[in-house]
Parts: C-alpha cells; structure tokens; sequence
C-alpha cells in the first residue's frame, strides 16, 4: 500500500496529485510532461514538495507538514530512471551489484545470475557503460535497481528503449515481482504494458490526476478513451483458466462466456484479467456459422457513444460483464444496434495476445 | 627624474634624502628598491637606471666589469657594523658563542651568497668558531629574514647589520664583531651609464654627501665612508 | 586616501592594471594551449606541456631572470618584438604585466584544460551534424561549457598576478609609479628594519582589493555553473 | 537514394552490413543491441568504420578505400539520437535554432513556427533544457534536426518517450516530410511506426543484415515473423483512394476488392499502401451475412503455415495481391481449409487505424 | 653523480621529499574545502575561500612570515602543535613541506572543486537511492569522478612545492641537509655575481626532475580520465 499526495509549483507547471496504489502494480499513465516523473521523484525522495505526503507500506516516508523527509538512501526504493544514469566509471558488473552491499541481507530479492539471464546482459559484464547500447544502458540500469532488494519498486519508462522480444522476456519477470509481493509504481506510453502490469492506473494530465482506480474501470470508460489513444479503448474481463484442448487451445472462463485463447496464460484454477480491444470485437444479430473465429459471446446492447469520424463505441452487457466494441456507424445503422438489442460478440483467437493477459 | 637603483635595506635613509633633495631642487628621484644581485643584472641587461647603489662590493664589480659604470664615478658610499643579536638582554662573549648557543639556531643571511652572511661567516672562520657553529647555521635569503627568525624567538642568536638590529624593539645588541674578522663593509655608489637623466643624478649623488644626508644615514646607523 | 602614500596608492592601481592586463592578454592564448594540450594528438606536446608547467617548477627569480635575458631590450625576443613591433617589456608596466601573465600560466591552462576534457563530445559532435564550423563549435558548444573552468583559469591567475613578486621584480625591477606593484612596495618594506608594519598595510590593502576582485568573479563563476549545470 | 555498407570490429562486436535504400522512409529493425546506432553514426559521420562507403544521393559521404570522409557538419544529415543531446546552457529556442544559421539560406524546410506547433513546445521556448521532462526533450531534439534543413533524416527512436497521442501529430509531419522527398534513416522498436512510414525494412540481427527489401515483403515473410514479433505479422496492400460515402467512410480500391475505412487518408485517386494484420483477419468459407464487419474479400487459400502454439497463417490469394490471416489450427480444420479452397477474409473498419495507411 | 655535489644531490632529494609530502599530506585537506567550498551553503564559507587563496594574493616572503609568526615554536599554533603532538615545524623539513602545502594549497583546491562543480547530482542522486550512505556516496561516485581534477589539482601542487622558495626560506631558513631545497639552492647561486652557470645547472635538474613527475602524473590523469570519459 503506497499513499502519495503532493503539490508543487514549478511557475510554469504546477502539480497536484493523490492518489493511493494498492499491492500490485500502479500505473502512472499520462501525455509527455504531465508530471509522472515528478511524482515518481518525490516518492524515491529526490524531490521535496512544497507540501506532500507519502506513506510507503505503513512508513512516513515524507511528510512536509510534520517535517518528515526520509533521505533518498534510506527508503529503499528501486528506482529505474528514464535515462539510464549508470556510473560511467563502473563496469557493468559493479554497476549491477552497486545497491547490493548496502541493501539489508535478510531482504527478499531475485539472484544476480537470474537477473542477468532474464535481461541477456551477460556478455556485458565487463564492459564499462560509455559504450554500451541504448537499449544495454537500459536494461543494465533495470538489473541495477532489482539487484538492490527495495522493498518498492519505481520503473519510469523501463522498457521504451527496448524491442518487442526483449520486453516479453522483462514483462513476466516484473510480473513475478509484483506476485511475490513488491509494489510498483509503473510508468510507460505502452497502454498494453500498463493493461498486462497494473491493477491500478492512475490518468495524469497537466499535473492533476484525471481519473484514479482499477485498471479494468478506467480502460472501459469511453470517456477516458481519447486520453488513452481511442485505439486502445477497450474492456477487462475476470476469467478463470480452463481445460487446455488437444489441439493446444486454452479455454477461459469469464462471466460472458468462454473464450478460448492461443497463449498458455498459467494452470487451471489460475485468476486472470483478460484484455478485449473495443477495435477486435465484431458484432453480429444472428449467430454466425463458418467462420474462422472461434469465439461468440451473445450479449444485450447497452449504450451506444458516438465517436466523431464515422465511429461509435458500443457496450454489450454479457451477465455481470460488459464488452466495449468500436464499429462504424454505418454497421451500427445496417445492424439496426439500439439498447436492448440482442446480438453477439465475435472475437478471434489470435486477437488475445500475451499482452493482453494479466494475472489477476 | 634621475632612475636610482638601490639595495633593499637603504629605503628608510634614502627615501628621507631623497625627500629633502626633492624639496630643495624639486628634482624627485625614482628609487627602484630590490636586491643588489637583482639590481645588478638588470643593469647589464640595459636596465634605464642612473644610479646604481649597492650593498655588496661584488656585485659592483660585476657591474663595472660589465662596463656600465660611469667612468671614476665609483665610491664607497657606507660602512656598516657586524653584530651579534639575541632575544635575550644578556650579553655574549663572542668566543663562548657556540656554548651559549647550545643546540640552537644561529640565524643568518646565506653565508655563501649574501654579503651579511658571508661577512659573518668570515669573521666566525676568523674567530676559530666556524666549524663549531656551522650545523646550527640557520641561512635566512636576507639580513632581514635573519632578524625576524630572532625577533620570533625561533632562534635565539643571529648575525645582522647593526642597523638592523637598532630598529628591531624585540632584539638586543650582545656583542660586536671585530672590524678585523672580516672584510670592510662597504656599500659603493656608481653612475650607470646611458641613464635617462645622468645630470639629476649627479647631483643626487652629491647630495648624498651632504651633511644633511650623512646625518640621515648615520640616524639609521650607518657609518658614512 | 590618507591611508596610502600617492606612490603606494600608484602602486595599487598599477598592481591591479598589471593584473587585469596580464589576465586579459594571455586568456586566449591560455585557452588555445589548454585546447591543444586536451585534444590534440600531435607528437611534440609534450614539450609545450612541460614549458607551460617551467613557471611553476622553476623559482620566480629564475623566471624573472630568464624573461630578463629573453625579453630584455638586449634579449634575443625582446629586441626583435622591439625592432618590429616597437613593443618594450623591460622596465615597463607591461614587463610587469608579462611577467604575472607568464606565471600565472600554468594555473590558468591547468584550469582550462581540466573544464575541456569534462565537455561531454557528443555535444560537440551534435552541433556537427547541424552543420556547425568547426570554430563555431568551439564558439557555441565548448566555450560556454568550459566558461566555469575558464573563469577559475582567470581568477588564479588573477589572484597570482597580484601576488607575484619574484618574477616581476628580477624582470622589470621596482621603479615607484612605473613596475612598482604592491607585492614589490610590501617586499621593500619588509627590508628595511621596522617596515613590519609599513608591509603589513600594505599586505591588508592588497588582501582586500584582490580578495575583493576574487570574490566578486567567484559570484560570477558560480551563477554560469548554475545556469548551465541545470543541465 | 542512401547506400551504406560498412564492417568494423568492436571486439566483443563485429557489424557487417551492406544495404541500399531507395527514396521515402528505411527503417533499421533489429533487437536492442543489433547495430542500429552504430550504422547510423556512421551515415552521420560520427563513428568511422575500419571499412566502409557511405554514398548519399549520389554524393559519397564515406568511402574508406578511397580515403573519402566527409566530416559531420558537411554531411547535412539531420540526426535525431537516440539520447536528446541537448545543448544545455542553451534556451529550448536557442537549441531549436541552432542548425539553422548553418543551413543553406535557399535549402527547403519546415518553418518554425509549423515545428514548434507540431511538437507542442511553444510554452518551452524561454526554459533551459535541465528542467524539461524526458519527452519534452525528446521533442525539442526532433525539431532541432528538422530546423537545420537537412537533406538526410536520421531518426534514432525519436518516439521512444512519447504518448500516442503526441506521436500520432507527429508521425503525419514526418510522413509529409518523406512525401516531400527527404530521404528518412529510422530506427524504431514500433512495427506500428515503422509499417506506417517505411517504405523499406533492413532487419538487423547482431551487427549483420538478416533481411532487407520493401516493407510489403519483409512484413509478410512468415519466416521472419519471430524478429517482428508474430503478433506483427501482416500484408500491405496497394490502395487507391475511392469515393468518400454520406457517413463519412471511406472506400479505398485494392487489387483484392473494396476495403472501406474510418480513416481519411487524402483526396481520391491517393495511392496508399494498406496494412492488413493477419491477426486481424477472419476467414469464413460462406460469405457471412448480418456483420459489423463490412470489409469482406473473397479469395482463394494458397498456402498454409503452421505456427507453433496451435496456429498458423493462411495465405489468401486475391488477383494479383495477397492477404495473410493468422488462425487457430483450429478453425483451419474446423473450415477445412487447404490449399485451392475458396473463402472470404472478413475485416472490420475501425480495425484499419491511421497507423496502417501509409503513402504509397 | 658527478654532475652534482653531494649537498646538491641532498637538496634534490630533499625537493622531492618535501613536495610529495606537502601534496600527500594536503590533498585530503584540498579535497574537504574543495567539497565544502563547491557544496556547502553555510554563511561563512566566503572567509574559508578567501583565506584559501592569500598564499597566491600575497607575496610569497609575507605568507612565509605569517607561518613563522603562527606556526614558530613560540607561535600560537606552532606552540600548541609540539607541546600537543610534539611537532616542529621550524628549521625543519617538515617545516618547508608546511609551506609548500600552504603555497600549493590555493592551486590544489581550486582544481579540484572545478571537478566537484562538474559533477552530475544525478549520478549522485542513483547512489542515494541504491541505498548509499552519503560518505559511500562520496567514495564511490563522486572521488572516482572527480579523480582527473584531483590529479590536476596536486600535479599543479607539486609543481608549486617543486618551485617553492620565497616562503619556505622565510619560514624554515635554508639549512643544507635539512631545509636546503631546489629552489634556495639556485636562489643562493643567483645572488653571487658568475653563479648563474651552477644555477643554470640545478636549474635544469629542477625541471627535469619535477617535469618527470609531473608528465608521468599527467599520463596517469590522461588514462583515467580516458576510462571515465567513455561514458
Ligand atoms: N566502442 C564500442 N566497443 C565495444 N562495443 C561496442 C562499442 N560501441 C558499440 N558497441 C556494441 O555494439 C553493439 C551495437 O550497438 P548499437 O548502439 O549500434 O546497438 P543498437 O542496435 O542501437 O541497440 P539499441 O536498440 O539498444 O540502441 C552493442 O552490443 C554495443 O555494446
Ligand atoms: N525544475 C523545473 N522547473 C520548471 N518546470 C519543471 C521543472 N521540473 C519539471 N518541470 C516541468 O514539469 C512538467 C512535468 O515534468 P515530468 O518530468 O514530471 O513529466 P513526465 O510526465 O515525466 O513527462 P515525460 O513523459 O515527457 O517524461 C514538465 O512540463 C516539465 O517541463
Ligand atoms: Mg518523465
Ligand atoms: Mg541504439
């Protein structure tokens, strides 16, 4: 449990934010120079606030009213900032176990050799960071904030400079983090980064916090949709894993219906969170036969929002589920889509990538 | 103006006469102050003086041999006194010096360059006390670093010119050294050559020999030759 | 001021001419040799590198003497810069100024030198690609981004141009209104019996009138280092 | 039209690359650590390979046999890097400023003010870049390359710290650049990014060339998908724009039928390139009725691809273009599909996005 | 060695062991005011920097002077000193490496606070989150970083002390064996008409000593610079 409130007056920008994050992983999602890195800074201590409060796991960390500031080193914080600042003077290895000695013995933490095999920065152990590529700095300056065993963890972009293969090899190992217990503070662009990590999001614009909660909440809101990228809008659904078919198929159960996926999301009985993209869901008033589609949830029309540009976002209410589609207005008009209507969700298999599943 | 170059330790008596001279031709000589081994060599080097008064015969010579002395324009300007200074009131018999110095400092000029120093080391060989007191010599670059290693305490003995020592409060005269333990000490005046106002000069430099001047000099303890 | 003589109020002003001259003069050469000696990779550097550290290493007297010889009407430079430039050092304010300039040296191209091999290249090599000159490079990137350890060059130089004494007076001896600087006022004093206190005066007033100049370029130094260390 | 070829030895990393690149966009894919930055400092003249020869436009940049090396600042290369490389005792404006009074007076280019528009800095002029957030030193990096009005465009990653909202104003100021014929060099981990602007993809894979041609073919060689990224794999179509219905779609003509699109790419008779996902791509051997989907284009199946995981692409043949489709293995026997089978891909509207319409 | 008398060859000696120990014994010193001068905002530190350059403001004889008033036997800090911790400065080597350190001491912490002031807080602020202590913090980032300044700072110091005179024989006197340096040795041989040849000669071997030191220092500096500044 992380509680932060602050405000600040830079003159030309101002913050003013609180917010509570929850165990898991809290994202901080907002526009370039919206204050993200500002609050991640007053949370490890490196900016102090006119006034502002952070309580970190029952800990006063800062507290401007009651002069409270807890010094950088003594808040064990994991920070991974968003330029690497790796010490140019230490080779990689130096760098990496830089936190190590000061970090307290008994604290959990991963292994230095799994770090290093997880970010494939073994080859660079020796070198120093003058030379390093973008993308080594990065992952070098990841390995250095998890090898000092913080007890919070503060990722601002970690992975933006990093290709897609390489993200899916640091993903589930924060995942794992998050699950044995250490909270994030999560900042990135990659709205299915944040979708995978993060239970909560918090929606920053101009220094102020938009909207704050639970992932699913503030990714289903079609009134966020534009701050998200509308192309992104989509809904989460809770579903359980289930039996894995023969043909290497797995089914998730969901209160709309089963789903079946290509990814193998965990074992049966495991919870996750799955993500439907409002812009994969097709919709359709009769069931369809044929297709090559696998899954057809049926559903009642709920809200229909219009979006400038042709485009309209309809909720189908699936049980205690809802799902968010992106059709055009004329397939809305064709269908003859009103609230109240019957008809059925059609969402590919291949549609639901590891991206989109989250552990619950 | 006459350009005079002259030994450091003369500024107090010289910038007196040169006042009085000043008043009385309105003629305002320019003394350029700094050691005679300095002065010397820029005077070979061309330097634009008029006069050159120095406080070692050598450096004199070396002038003069350089040929920028005015032709029979050199003499011996001043005398000077050796003496033995303490910190102490105490008077000392110069042959027990080593047994009253014990395993002090003896401060003095550098005995093998500076005139003061080589004049004391003279008169010690002179006296047989060289070789007893030498380990103990502290070497000052100057007569006047020499008396201030005494006037602070940090050695108890020195060798200077007495007219140092007369102007220092903190330290007393405790013994003279005989005129015949070591060379005559002699500051000689010369004309340079080639100075900007060789007329002003001379007559500065007959001015020195005024009663008025010799009064001024023999006031800072000098003996005027 | 009843406080200094006429001459010793000469003295001052000229001390502070002296130095201000001498800074003033060799910065840009400073500057170029601190550029070279840091980026260059000619083979013979060495050699200005050691030349530049002789002030330092060497007894001011011996500097004193050398630029004597050298830069003295009869020296071999002194007489050429003469003949074709009409340029006198010896005995002149300005032999005194060369002289505080040729100490002061070392400390400045040290100064300088350090600021040049912190400059981060890949600045420099920014401007490059947007088609910057060389010498604009210099003139835009470097320079303002060694400007604190520029200005440090500056102010020891200065601090040791109104110090020095051991150079100047075996150089340009110590004539009253014409090379007479405070240090060389105060080392009179200091030879003549009783001129303890004449020289501690003197040494306040030079204390204050350089410390004063030091601080005051201090304050300086330190609001560029911080306009340009919110980097 | 840029030639590049160049082969040097780090040591612990050899490059040994050799590519052409026509006119329009040329992306450098590869994984963190491939060699990207390596070959672009060496177009920039920055990094001067023990081999190498450079020619731009016809002029040799680089040319280590004959003993040709262009310095930097004559090279006119606008180089955006991967780290801002800020001046930083200048103004934002200063910076932005900084190439132009070294650009040719007559040379074409964006104006100022259309940059700082774009690029949503204009509150930024007046402030030093110490204090700007990462993404507004991103962008002022940007537009201090586009100012110097150069006849080449690196672009190192140049979105990597931005939301998609800002890079969705900036992609299309690039893609106008590129139509005005400025040759671009980009680096970007976004296939998003890179099928949008790439006209041609050089696929990097420790420091050597693993393929390199146009973006149509490299995006849909199934064999390269897993340097992709599998959920990236797709067609690109050639399209003419079409006529523009009441509702405000718009029909763009394909060699494989009628796509209708949300989008507004340009005035009809616009040539553009079309990315299709295969992810995206249903297939149904009936032609479907009662869809919200209203892109629907018969076709005949050409070649199957298992994929390991239970899926597999299918190749559709259209006339003289081709779409590929990303099934279950599944659906495949469930359709029975085989090669020869007709059938119809289905693809919904919206799921055409504004990234997937590139100039053609 | 022929070249040079036995008391010469002392003298040499002597030079070396006085200038190392002056910038040894300093440098830690250079390096806390450097610190406190470059990252401290207490009101007073003005007078701290002020006091740090007068060795370079005043001539080199007043600054010897006020050693002997204050670090004499029988001066206040001289007498605390030895009846505290039995050291003696006067008539001492010791004693001229003091003055060596103190003449030096403006040059050494000028250098290094340049580094200091170059130094990126956010390297610093990394350590701090890492869970450095600030004295950790110090000795791991920030010393390694600043090591080209610190080298700069006591090449430039032993230079100085290589050269030093004024104030050492004002100070500690010249002594042969004890307190004869270099410097006094060459100082001595210019005040006696003909000795500029013997003072030529020790001349030379001054700069090819102290030049040795300072040029392989500089390599030194050179190499770990080199290894820095790849970042
Ligand atoms: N001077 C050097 N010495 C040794 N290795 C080097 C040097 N410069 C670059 N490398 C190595 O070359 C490889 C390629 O570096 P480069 O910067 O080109 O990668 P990149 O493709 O841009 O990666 P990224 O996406 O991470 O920025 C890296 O592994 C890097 O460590
Ligand atoms: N010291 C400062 N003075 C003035 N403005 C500042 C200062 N520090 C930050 N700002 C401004 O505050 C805003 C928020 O900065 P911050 O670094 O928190 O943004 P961000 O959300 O992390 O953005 P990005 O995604 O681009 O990194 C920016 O507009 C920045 O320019
Ligand atoms: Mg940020
Ligand atoms: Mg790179």
């Amino acid at each position: 449990m992380l509680e932060v409130s602050l405000s600040h007056d830079f003159g030309s920008f101002a913050v003013d934010v609180a917010f509570a994050a929850p165990a898991g992983v809290t994202a901080l999602f907002g526009a370039s120079g919206a204050g993200k890195t500002t609050v991640i800074n007053a949370v490890a201590g490196l900016f102090r606030p006119t006034r502002g409060r952070v309580v970190a796991q029952g800990e006063v960390l800062l507290d401007t009213e009651r002069g409270v500031n807890l010094p950088a080193r003594r808040r064990r914080v994991g920070y991974v900032f968003q330029e690497p600042r790796l010490f140019p003077h230490l080779s990689v290895r130096s760098n990496l176990l830089y936190g190590a000695r000061f970090a307290l013995k008994a604290a959990p933490g991963p292994g230095f050799d799994q770090v290093i095999e997880m970010l494939g920065i073994g080859a660079l152990l020796e070198r120093l960071p003058g030379a390093l590529s973008g993308g080594e700095k990065a992952r070098v300056s990841i390995g250095r904030a998890l090898l000092s065993k913080p007890r919070l963890l503060l990722m601002d972009e970690p992975l933006a400079a990093l290709d897609a293969a390489r993200r899916e090899e640091i993903l589930p190992f924060i995942e794992r983090l998050r699950d044995a217990g250490l909270p994030v503070l999560y900042v990135s662009h990659a709205i299915g980064e944040v979708a995978r990590l993060a239970s909560t999001v918090v929606l920053l614009d101009a220094g102020r916090v938009l909207a704050a909660g639970p992932a699913a909440e503030v990714f289903s809101d079609p009134a966020l949709a534009p701050h998200l990228g509308g192309a992104e809008a989509g809904t989460v659904l809770v579903a359980t894993v289930g039996e894995t078919a023969p043909d290497g198929l797995v089914r998730l159960d969901t209160d709309a219906g089963p789903v079946w996926v290509a990814e193998s999301p965990g074992a049966p009985g495991t919870r996750l969170r799955l993500r439907l993209h409002a812009s994969d869901v097709i919709l359709s008033r009769a069931r369809p036969e044929g297709l090559s589609a696998l899954n057809i949830l049926p559903g009642i029309v709920e809200r229909i929002e219009p979006e400038p540009g042709g485009r309209a976002f309809v909720r189908l209410r699936m049980g205690r589920e809802a799902v968010l589609a992106r059709l055009t207005q004329r397939s809305v008009t064709a269908l003859g889509l009103a609230p109240g209507v019957a008809c059925h969700a059609i969402l590919k298999t291949v549609a639901v990538s590891r991206d989109d599943l989250g552990a619950g | 103006d006459p350009v005079i170059f002259a030994a450091a330790s003369m500024k107090t008596a010289l910038d007196e006469i040169a006042t009085e001279f000043t008043a009385e031709t309105g003629t305002k000589p320019v003394i350029s102050y700094a050691g005679s081994s300095a002065l010397a060599k820029q005077i070979d080097a061309g330097a634009p003086a008029d006069m050159f008064i120095s406080a070692s015969v050598a450096w004199m010579d070396d002038v003069e041999k350089a040929g920028m002395v005015l032709p029979d324009s050199r003499k011996d300007l001043l005398g000077n006194t050796l003496v033995l200074v303490s910190d102490s009131e105490a008077p000392v018999d110069l042959p027990k010096l080593p047994e009253v110095l014990g395993d002090h400092k003896l401060a003095m000029a550098l005995v093998d360059s500076v005139p003061a120093g080589q004049y004391g080391k003279a008169a010690l060989t002179f006296m047989g006390l060289w070789d007893k007191v030498e380990p103990q010599v502290a070497q000052a670059d100057n007569v006047r670093a020499a008396l201030a290693l005494v006037a602070t305490g940090e050695a108890p003995y020195g060798i200077v010119y007495k007219t140092d020592a007369a102007a220092e409060p903190k330290v007393h005269v405790v013994a003279t050294f005989p005129e015949d333990s070591h060379k005559p000490i002699t500051y000689p005046v010369a004309l340079i050559k080639d100075g900007p106002a060789p007329a002003e000069a001379k007559a500065f430099l007959d001015y020195l020999g005024t009663p008025k001047a010799v009064a001024i000099f023999e006031a800072q303890g000098f003996e005027v030759k | 001021m009843s406080f200094l003589s006429p001459e010793e109020w000469t003295a001052v002003l000229l001390s502070l001419k002296v130095a201000t001259v001498a800074v003033a003069a060799s910065l840009p050469f400073g500057i170029g040799v601190a550029l070279l000696l840091a980026r260059s990779r000619l083979p013979g550097l060495w050699l200005l590198n050691a030349l530049v550290h002789l002030p330092l290493i060497l007894p001011p007297v011996v500097t004193g003497y050398a630029l004597l010889l050298s830069f003295g009407r009869k020296g071999p430079i002194g007489g050429f810069l003469y003949d074709v430039f009409g340029l006198v050092f010896a005995f002149r304010w300005t032999g005194a100024a060369l002289a505080a300039a040729v100490m002061g040296f070392p400390l400045m191209v040290r100064a300088i030198r350090l600021a040049i091999e912190a400059v981060d290249p890949k600045l420099e090599q920014a401007a490059a690609t947007l088609g910057a000159p060389r010498i604009a490079v210099f003139a835009t990137v470097t320079l303002p981004l060694i400007l604190p350890g520029v200005l440090a060059g500056a102010i020891l130089a200065f601090a040791k141009a109104m110090g020095e004494f051991g150079a100047t007076i075996t150089f340009v001896s110590n004539i009253p209104g014409q090379t007479q600087t405070l240090p060389s006022a105060i080392y009179a004093f200091l030879q003549i019996p009783g001129g303890e206190l004449q020289a501690a005066r003197l040494a306040g007033v030079s204390v204050v009138v350089a410390l004063g100049a030091v601080l005051i370029s201090e304050g300086v130094a330190r609001r560029v280092a911080k306009r340009i260390g919110g980097a």
